[in-house]
């Protein structure tokens, strides 16, 4: 269960209480009726899916009720930040957080190494 | 109940132990009687009955004893009773406390455990090695499901599931704290001194019954001038009296989750004889820690050596449990195997207690010179450079026999129990679940803490540092605050091993057991490397080791270094299989905790609900909703009362709750704008006073949901929703309106439950109401078809729709929810009066049905756009943007044949299709055959004195007056494509 | 390949099991290979083996970063049925039940297919129509699947609660007889054996890094943590890492990664026949042969390659456990783990050619891909061979996203009104 | 002329609680879901009375009256005395949405020692004075439904909770204040 910090109540509260929203920072283009299927479909369907840190946005479904955003390492799940919404991408720490962070079924699993 | 001495049992030590013989409990174990002290297990009771003999292996139903005094345990697992109901399988009888009246038995044998006919397995032994199934049972086809699955289920499993419904009850607290410590050991409660020192709000768990860890065995270690054991309960004492300390006993840590949430569960009542009636059976902890000290300890290995599991057989430091704190000798004439010298001990204190050791065995050639000492004074014969061979005895050990290493010739030495100790293994499982990495301790062999991931520290035994004084301070400085404590052991332990002993060796075919309970032996593992399993998962999962309910606690290390011995690699390479929660096994009931019955999830009732339970009403769940289904009157099954209701309210008029639809209130001066975007119909032309239908699309161009909106003001929408789509509505409606179009000045409510909802329909609705509405004509002229308005309806402020989901006359009563009850009884009594009923969702589905209105999520199933639902005129044409504007323009939702709504009637009127019905062209093909679509709704139709039918059919709007089949298991139909509007065609009705 | 048969078990019986070979040989990498697949689970492994069985292609290598059979392989509840709605689907979840049905004598490897039934709990008015939907579909379509009243479903399950009075009762199952389960372990293990005995190279501890592309875009081979080894094709088929690996050829896949948890109960003696599913309350179990309860949780709502989630996924699986079968709020979770799930939009798999010449992807499965192992991993080397799809996978192609073909078994699920 | 519709509350009639834990139904209240922007909130709060709290997780009261800070443009504002919020926040002038939910919620008093125990039986919050002082509140989670947990004193707090909800708040409340009380 996952700890996260709202940045709206400024505090960090329990998963319990929130609901992801998806990958962050992809805006809906703003001619939408005009552009062609493979834009609409990269739009809509396409995502990075990064390992590594990724860009993601939460809404604190069952506090105060906004969305925002998060840079979140999804090997560790760890929290790098969380940012408002309409806030632009905003670096984080060049933590290289996959190097960082433990794998821990990936590096101590059964390595056969 | 008390009794003398002598009833405790035969193995009692006088003056041995913590226990007091004034308070004893009976119990029974395969129906004999015992009597046990309070403080007693399960084991160390039938220990004192000399009972060692307590269950079968699970594969070879080899006769096993108990090994352990803790939770590690993998051979002694009982099946613990207080009733009937409240049977427990797989109980380790080392941390199960006897209570009076408990009723034990053994497990996996019949039909006992002395004789247990499954033990012909141990004879076929050399035909189950490891992994054989995959080779095997393949022939005839059939016969694995049919004949060989079923045989080897039956001789698997362990224990006996429980047959009744559990009658205890479970509770759960969420708590947080500055620092969680895990194990209240020495290092524990020295960590716990210390941080709590600091002002921190400190929660210190141990899994026993009692604070103490090792001192429950270790009885030579003093700390602060005391005995370890009375140290620690007076340091217990002393933090249990700060504000700032919960101290939890019989609970167990079982597993470390992400971002310092740890799940804790406490055994409230097992050992009660009576407990209390609302003492939860058990309680869940999930603990937010700040920062978590581990301060798990260490657990003690087995010997690896032919047949190593005869009951008697057992670890030196259970031994030294049983005797120093349950007063208990674990035999007469003890012999000891050992490669690491705190063995020693417990042969010290068994020997200062009276009983025979007959010989210490050791492999090591040079074992520590103080315990060596030691065993010479105390006139103990150490055998060092030494190995157990093999053991014998049928039921349980009866000599041992021992050889120098390197040397054939061998004595046989007559024992009744065997101690034995390959050295510790730090308990990580926890620092693991946090997802910290291991290094390897090359030197000790062994796995400690190395990167963590956490806000966590690991102190003492289980961080590999095992000396008292250098535990001590490394937990006081875990803890951050000062503490002054001494601690002063009297040997420092050397030695250890892991892997197969003398004897046990690749060219050996022997059975020397590495994981008890699943029957794994260093054989199985090397069999598992010769056929290609290389990684240590592989062996793991080929072999079985490590997989029973002690979760290779005692069986990893040994697996490990055989497999890296048989591969020749540096045992760090051949990889660590994961250390998985939870750290023992935890009730389904605890992690359900209060989830159960009402409370597993909330059933949503209406303001009218208890009214509408009074008249009768069948209910259905929607959602979380439980909605009136119909109104059976004495002697009405389901069909006839829904056929009188659908009639009634044609005829006359019906009542209906629709309290349960979602309700959204938009307002701000941005209102209309926003619902442009996110329907996709226009609203901007919507008056004041008036509603319209709506339909919302994701933005892939499929129906996501509908409802009727009506516009109170210039800046104020009542927008409707489906019942189980108010949530994720209203969600998707923030999503856009905070993350899209931010700059919008309007804002959402939900309102669903402020109103209750109560629909009039039927040519006599408007009389029925009129006299309980002030301040509106409600005339067709004044107040027409698809109105709004906001009024008083006895007395209470109003919103009153005229809107129609039968094609009635009809209008929906809104009033705040607590005067629902009163406005819907005055509503059935006008009805009733005048001829009318009350009806249910399953009318409202027919009357519907027969004017061709769909249901989101029943005529249609997120694969439909609004075209294809026949309701292409609710989207603007003229609208540049709505949510779905594109998506609907993508190729495949543009093409021709798509699945379209239609009607179906079938020939035969009295023949109701089935909804889920397939619908093909040509009866007669082969299968696969193609299908054209099915049945969404489809009912016998008072009303129209026939069955009616809506379907998605490919192509569907243009076969209309075609015939099409629908074949069904046991006949086919024939049906006519029609248009969906099945009853008042000219739609004249709806209008009064 | 030495025959496996209970004659061979005896005579290795006799002389101490001494006499068996590895499974499958661990051989050095070539220079390159005609085909190389990324993923050694049992998708990845089944591929190599119909490549090599069924086009005669021998000269492919299966490159798995860790040990075979470590993802989703070995970490799913192995439950197999192929009662789905769509045409698409039915198509490959049925041709995938009948490689099942021979695959233990196939491979000469008991994979322990066990059909012993699948259920699935209809709770309300809305399952009751979507299942007979489900029914009726594929009745017409050849494929076994029928209605049961509470009273028969009972009857085939005894431990199901089914009073009228429960929160969710129960108002009927849908019952596939031909669904069950498999033994995971032995489906990696198997394909592994009899790809290798057709000369296919399983590397393991290899991680592709990197996928090289030729002058006109072409894939020409693999940079590995061992070197480059040069392909005329790869086939992706990496669950769990699918984005990754793709990312690496410069392809955007529409996926999510998803933790998904299961648990096992400590060993009970048989109480549980079959398999039981429900997805009004979020549930799912069977008893293993070795005696545990089985127990899928569900999905963790964010993207993750942890392969670890929430103890809420847990106990709001176990709550429903305990309210379908009462009797077993008693029993204990022995072991909890995560898994990664490759997740499309419309829960549906892709199987397709990609952007770059010669790369092929097999992803998407979700929480469906072991019981559609062995029919992906036949229909993929196809796939692979030809360079179309067959027809049996002509849906899964990534083309549906920018027409909106779409295959949504979720949707057609879609929630009550 | 019908009859004036009597008021049916729900929760009516139940009590419970344990030896540390009282549970009782609060008396029925005028309720607003108050939404505005920042530059709004000064005329809001002269027109309501009371001054909006602008810090997260913070109430205010004044006169009869609550306003619980919800999200950073949404107010819970509860009235126990003579009512009048949708009327006091039309006159104010300032850009707003307004919406009448007093029948919507409905709230729960927890009360007694064991107070914060038997909300934690199914609140992830951490409920010490210290993280939770007396007038901190917010919207949560209990158990399986949505609350707006209001500390009303340092062992007394006021759960909100949506009608149809209630029985299963007050039925979790009524096992966690049992166990709050061992």
């Amino acid at each position: 269960m996952l700890l996260i910090h709202c940045p709206y109540c400024e505090h960090d509260r329990s998963e319990l209480e929130f609901r992801w929203a998806g990958e962050a920072h992809i805006a809906r283009p703003e001619t939408i009726a005009e552009i062609s299927d493979e834009a609409f479909a990269e739009y809509f369907f396409l995502r990075d899916n990064d390992k590594g840190v990724t860009y993601e946005r939460w809404r604190h479904i069952h506090g105060c009720g906004r969305f925002f955003n998060a840079a979140r390492d999804t090997v560790s799940d760890r929290f790098l930040m969380t940012y408002k919404a309409g806030l632009p991408k905003q670096p984080v720490a060049d933590v290289a957080a996959t190097e960082q962070t433990i794998e821990t079924y990936e590096q101590t699993e059964g390595d056969a190494r | 109940m008390s009794g003398s001495p002598n009833n405790l049992g035969a193995f009692r030590i006088k003056g041995a132990g913590r226990l007091t013989p004034a308070r004893t409990a009976r119990f029974t174990f395969d129906g004999k009687s015992y009597t046990a002290m309070e403080g007693d297990t399960v084991a160390s009771a039938l220990l004192a009955h000399g009972v060692h003999l307590v269950g079968r292996s699970f594969k070879y139903h080899r006769p096993r004893g108990i090994l352990s005094a803790g939770p590690e345990e993998p051979n002694a697992l009982l099946d613990v009773a207080r009733d009937s109901a409240r049977r427990q399988p797989n109980v380790r009888a080392t941390v199960q406390e006897v209570f009076d009246g408990a009723k034990i038995a053994s497990q996996n044998r019949w039909p006992s455990l002395a004789f247990d006919v499954g033990a012909v397995n141990n004879l076929l032994s050399p035909f189950f090695a490891a992994g054989f199934y995959y080779k095997t049972f393949m022939w005839p086809r059939e016969a694995w499901s049919k004949l060989y699955e079923p045989i080897i289920r039956r001789a698997a499993g362990l224990g006996v599931a429980p047959k009744e419904e559990d009658p205890d009850h479970y509770a759960n607290r969420f708590a947080h704290c500055d620092v969680l410590i895990a194990g209240a050991g020495v290092a524990g409660l020295t960590a716990a001194l210390s941080a709590a020192a600091t002002g921190a709000e400190v929660i210190l768990v141990d899994e026993q019954p009692e604070v103490g860890g090792a001192l429950h065995f270790d009885a030579s270690t003093m700390i602060d001038g005391q005995n370890g054991y009375d140290w620690a309960q007076a340091t217990a004492a002393k933090l249990a009296a700060m504000p700032n300390v919960r101290i939890l006993t019989r609970t167990t840590v079982f597993g470390y989750y992400n971002h310092g949430f740890l799940g804790l569960a406490e055994r409230v009542t097992d050992h009660l004889a009576r407990p209390g009636r609302d003492l939860p059976r058990e309680r869940l902890w999930q603990v937010r820690a700040k920062r978590v000290i581990l301060a798990t300890g260490a657990i003690e290995r087995h010997m690896v050596f032919a047949n190593n599991d005869r009951p008697g057989i057992m670890l030196a430091s259970a031994a030294r449990t049983f005797l120093n704190h349950h007063g208990v000798t674990v035999g007469r004439k003890v012999g000891v195997y050992t490669a690491h010298d705190s063995a020693y001990e417990a042969a010290f204190d068994l020997k200062r207690a009276g009983v025979t050791i007959a010989a210490i065995v050791d492999s090591r050639a040079k074992p520590g010179e103080a315990v060596v000492a030691e065993a010479k004074r105390l006139g103990i014969e150490v055998l060092t450079g030494h190995a157990v061979l093999d053991t014998s005895g049928r039921l349980r050990i009866s000599s041992m026999k021992v050889a120098r290493i390197g040397s054939t010739d061998s004595r046989k030495i007559a024992v009744d129990a065997l101690i034995v100790s390959a050295g510790w293994t730090p308990s990580v499982h926890l620092f693991s679940q946090s997802r910290g990495k291991l290094r390897y301790d090359e030197a000790q062999q062994r796995f400690l803490p190395d990167i963590y991931a956490q806000d966590c520290v690991s102190v003492g035994a289980c961080n590999g540092t095992d000396e008292i004084a250098a535990l001590i301070d490394e937990a006081a400085a875990a803890g951050g605050g000062t503490v002054a404590i001494g601690g002063e052991s009297r040997f420092a332990w050397t030695g250890g091993m892991i892997g197969a002993a003398e004897g046990a060796g690749p060219d050996t075919t022997v059975k020397a057991f590495v994981d008890f309970q699943h029957d794994v032996t260093a054989k199985d593992i090397r069999l598992a490397v010769r056929e290609g399993m290389h990684s240590i998962e592989h062996i793991k999962r080929f072999t079985t080791n490590g997989m029973a309910s002690d979760q290779g606690k005692l069986s990893n290390m040994h697996g490990l270094a055989i497999a890296a011995e048989m591969l020749d690699r540096p045992l760090p390479t051949v990889g660590l299989t994961t250390f998985r929660a939870p750290y023992t096994p935890v009730t389904y009931g605890t992690l359900v905790s209060h989830s159960r019955g009402d409370l597993f999830d909330p059933a949503r009732q209406t303001p009218m609900h208890a009214l509408q339970a009074a008249a009768g009403a069948a209910f259905e769940d929607v959602g979380n909703w439980k909605r009136a289904w119909y109104f059976p009157r004495r002697g009405e099954d389901m069909a006839v009362a829904v056929n009188r209701e659908c009639r009634t309210v044609r005829e006359v008029a019906g009542v209906f709750d629709a309290s349960t639809l979602g309700k959204i209130e938009v307002v701000g001066p941005d209102a209309a704008k926003f619902l442009n975007l996110l329907y996709t119909n226009a609203w901007d032309t919507l008056k004041p006073g008036k509603s319209r239908y709506g339909i919302m699309t994701r933005e892939d161009g499929f129906v996501y949901d509908d409802g009727v909106v009506g516009r109170l003001a210039e800046d104020r929408f009542h927008v409707t929703t489906t019942t189980g789509g108010a949530p994720r509505v209203l969600h998707h409606m923030e999503d856009y309106l905070q993350t899209e179009f931010p700059d919008l000045k309007v804002w959402l409510t939900s309102t669903t439950e402020q109103w209750a909802v109560i629909a009039v329909q039927g040519p006599k609705a408007r009389e029925i109401i009129a006299p309980l509405v002030e301040g509106l004509d409600l005339s067709n002229e004044a107040f027409p078809h698809m109105s709004v308005a906001e009024c008083t309806v006895m007395g209470v402020p109003a919103r009153l729709f005229r809107m129609s989901f039968t094609g009635e006359l009809g209008f929906e009563v809104n009033v705040p929810a607590d005067y629902g009850a009163a406005v819907w009884t005055a509503i059935r009594e006008r009805t009733e009066a005048l001829g009318g009923c009350l009806y249910g969702t399953e009318a409202m589905h027919v009357l519907r049905a027969e004017k061709g209105y769909i249901i989101v999520g029943q005529d249609t199933d997120g694969t439909v756009t609004p075209d294809d639902a026949g309701l292409g005129w609710a989207v603007s044409k003229k609208k540049t943007d709505f949510v779905g504007i594109r998506g609907l323009k993508r190729p495949d939702l543009m093409r021709d044949g798509r699945k379209q709504l239609v009607g179906l009637l079938t020939n035969r009127p009295s023949d109701v299709l089935e909804e889920g019905a397939q619908i093909v062209a040509d009866p007669n093909q082969p299968k696969p055959m193609t299908m054209l679509g099915h049945v969404t709704s489809a009912y016998w139709s008072e009303n129209c004195g026939r069955s009616i039918a809506m379907a998605l059919v490919a192509g569907g709007r243009a076969r209309i007056g075609q015939t099409l089949y629908v074949p069904m298991q046991d006949r086919t139909i024939a049906v006519e494509v029609t248009d969906t509007v099945f009853f008042d065609k000219e739609g004249g009705r709806i209008h009064g | 390949m030495r025959k496996y048969s209970v004659f061979a078990v005896a005579r290795e019986a006799l002389r101490g099991h001494k006499g068996w070979q590895p499974q499958w040989s661990s051989p050095e990498p070539r220079s390159s290979y005609d085909v190389i697949i990324i993923g050694g689970g049992g998708h990845g492994l089944g591929a190599a083996y119909y490549l090599a069985k069924e086009h005669g292609i021998n000269n492919v290598a299966v490159l798995e970063k860790g040990w075979i059979g470590g993802g989703n392989t070995g970490r799913n509840t192995t439950i197999i049925r192929s009662n789905y709605l769509y045409e698409e689907s039915m198509d490959i979840y049925e041709h995938s039940l009948k490689l099942w049905e021979g695959l233990s004598q196939d491979l000469n490897y008991n994979v322990m297919y066990s059909p012993r039934g699948v259920m699935m709990l209809s709770h309300n008015t809305h399952d009751q129509q979507s299942f007979k939907r489900h029914i009726n579909a594929n009745r017409l379509y050849g494929i076994d699947n029928e209605w049961l009243t509470p009273e028969q479903a009972k009857a085939y399950c005894p431990p199901l609660d089914i009073s009228k009075t429960a929160r969710y009762a129960i108002n009927g199952a849908a019952l596939q007889r031909r669904g069950g389960t498999a033994r995971h372990d032995a489906v990696a293990w198997g394909y592994a054996r009899a790809a290798s005995d057709r000369g296919v190279h399983i590397i393991q501890n290899t991680e592709v890094t990197g996928i090289r592309r030729g002058a006109n875009g072409e894939v020409t081979g693999v940079e590995t943590n061992r070197g480059f080894i040069g392909a005329k094709k790869i086939g992706v088929s990496a669950a769990g890492h699918s984005s990754v690996v793709m990312q690496m050829a410069g392809v955007r896949v529409p996926l999510a990664s998803n933790p998904l948890q299961a648990l096992v109960s400590e060993p009970l003696k048989p109480i549980f026949p079959c398999v039981v599913m429900s997805n009004t309350v979020h549930a799912y179990i069977s008893q293993s042969d070795k005696g545990e309860l089985v127990i899928g949780a569900g999905t963790d709502q964010y993207n993750s390659y942890s392969q670890t989630g929430g103890l809420q996924i847990i106990t709001h699986t176990l709550d429903a456990i305990c309210e379908l079968f009462p009797m077993f709020r008693r029993v204990k979770m022995m072991r909890q783990w995560g898994g990664i799930t490759d997740n499309t939009p419309d829960r549906s798999a892709i199987q397709s050619v990609t952007p770059v010449k010669n790369l092929f992807v097999n992803c998407g499965w979700g929480t469906g891909g072991f019981k559609a192992t062995p029919g992906s991993a036949d229909l993929f080397a196809h796939l692979i061979a030809k360079g179309e799809p067959h027809r049996l996978a002509s849906g899964l192609t990534l083309d549906r996203f920018r027409t909106g073909r779409l295959i949504d078994e979720a949707a057609a699920a879609a929630v009550a009104h | 002329m019908a009859d004036v519709a009597t008021r049916t509350t729900p929760l009516r009639g139940t009590h419970g609680g344990s030896a540390s834990v009282r549970l009782t139904p609060a008396a029925p209240a005028e309720r607003l879901s108050l939404r505005a922007a920042s530059g709004d909130v000064a005329a809001l709060s002269r027109a309501l009375g009371l001054e909006l709290p602008e810090r997260p997780k913070t109430s205010a009261s004044a006169g009869g009256r609550t306003a619980l800070w919800l999200g950073p443009d949404e107010w819970l504002v509860i009235d126990e005395g003579e009512g009048g919020l949708m009327a006091a926040c039309a006159a104010s002038g300032a850009l707003h949405s307004a919406v009448d939910v007093s029948h919507r919620n409905t709230a729960i008093l927890v009360e007694g020692q064991g107070a914060a125990a038997t909300i934690n039986a199914g609140c992830p919050l951490d409920l010490s004075l210290k993280a939770f002082p007396v007038g901190a509140c917010t919207r949560t989670i209990f158990g399986k439904v949505e609350i707006v947990v209001l500390r009303t004193g340092e062992e007394a707090f006021r759960v909100e909770v949506w009608r149809s909800f209630s029985e299963y708040a007050f039925g979790l409340l009524a096992e966690g204040a049992t166990d709050a009380a061992l």
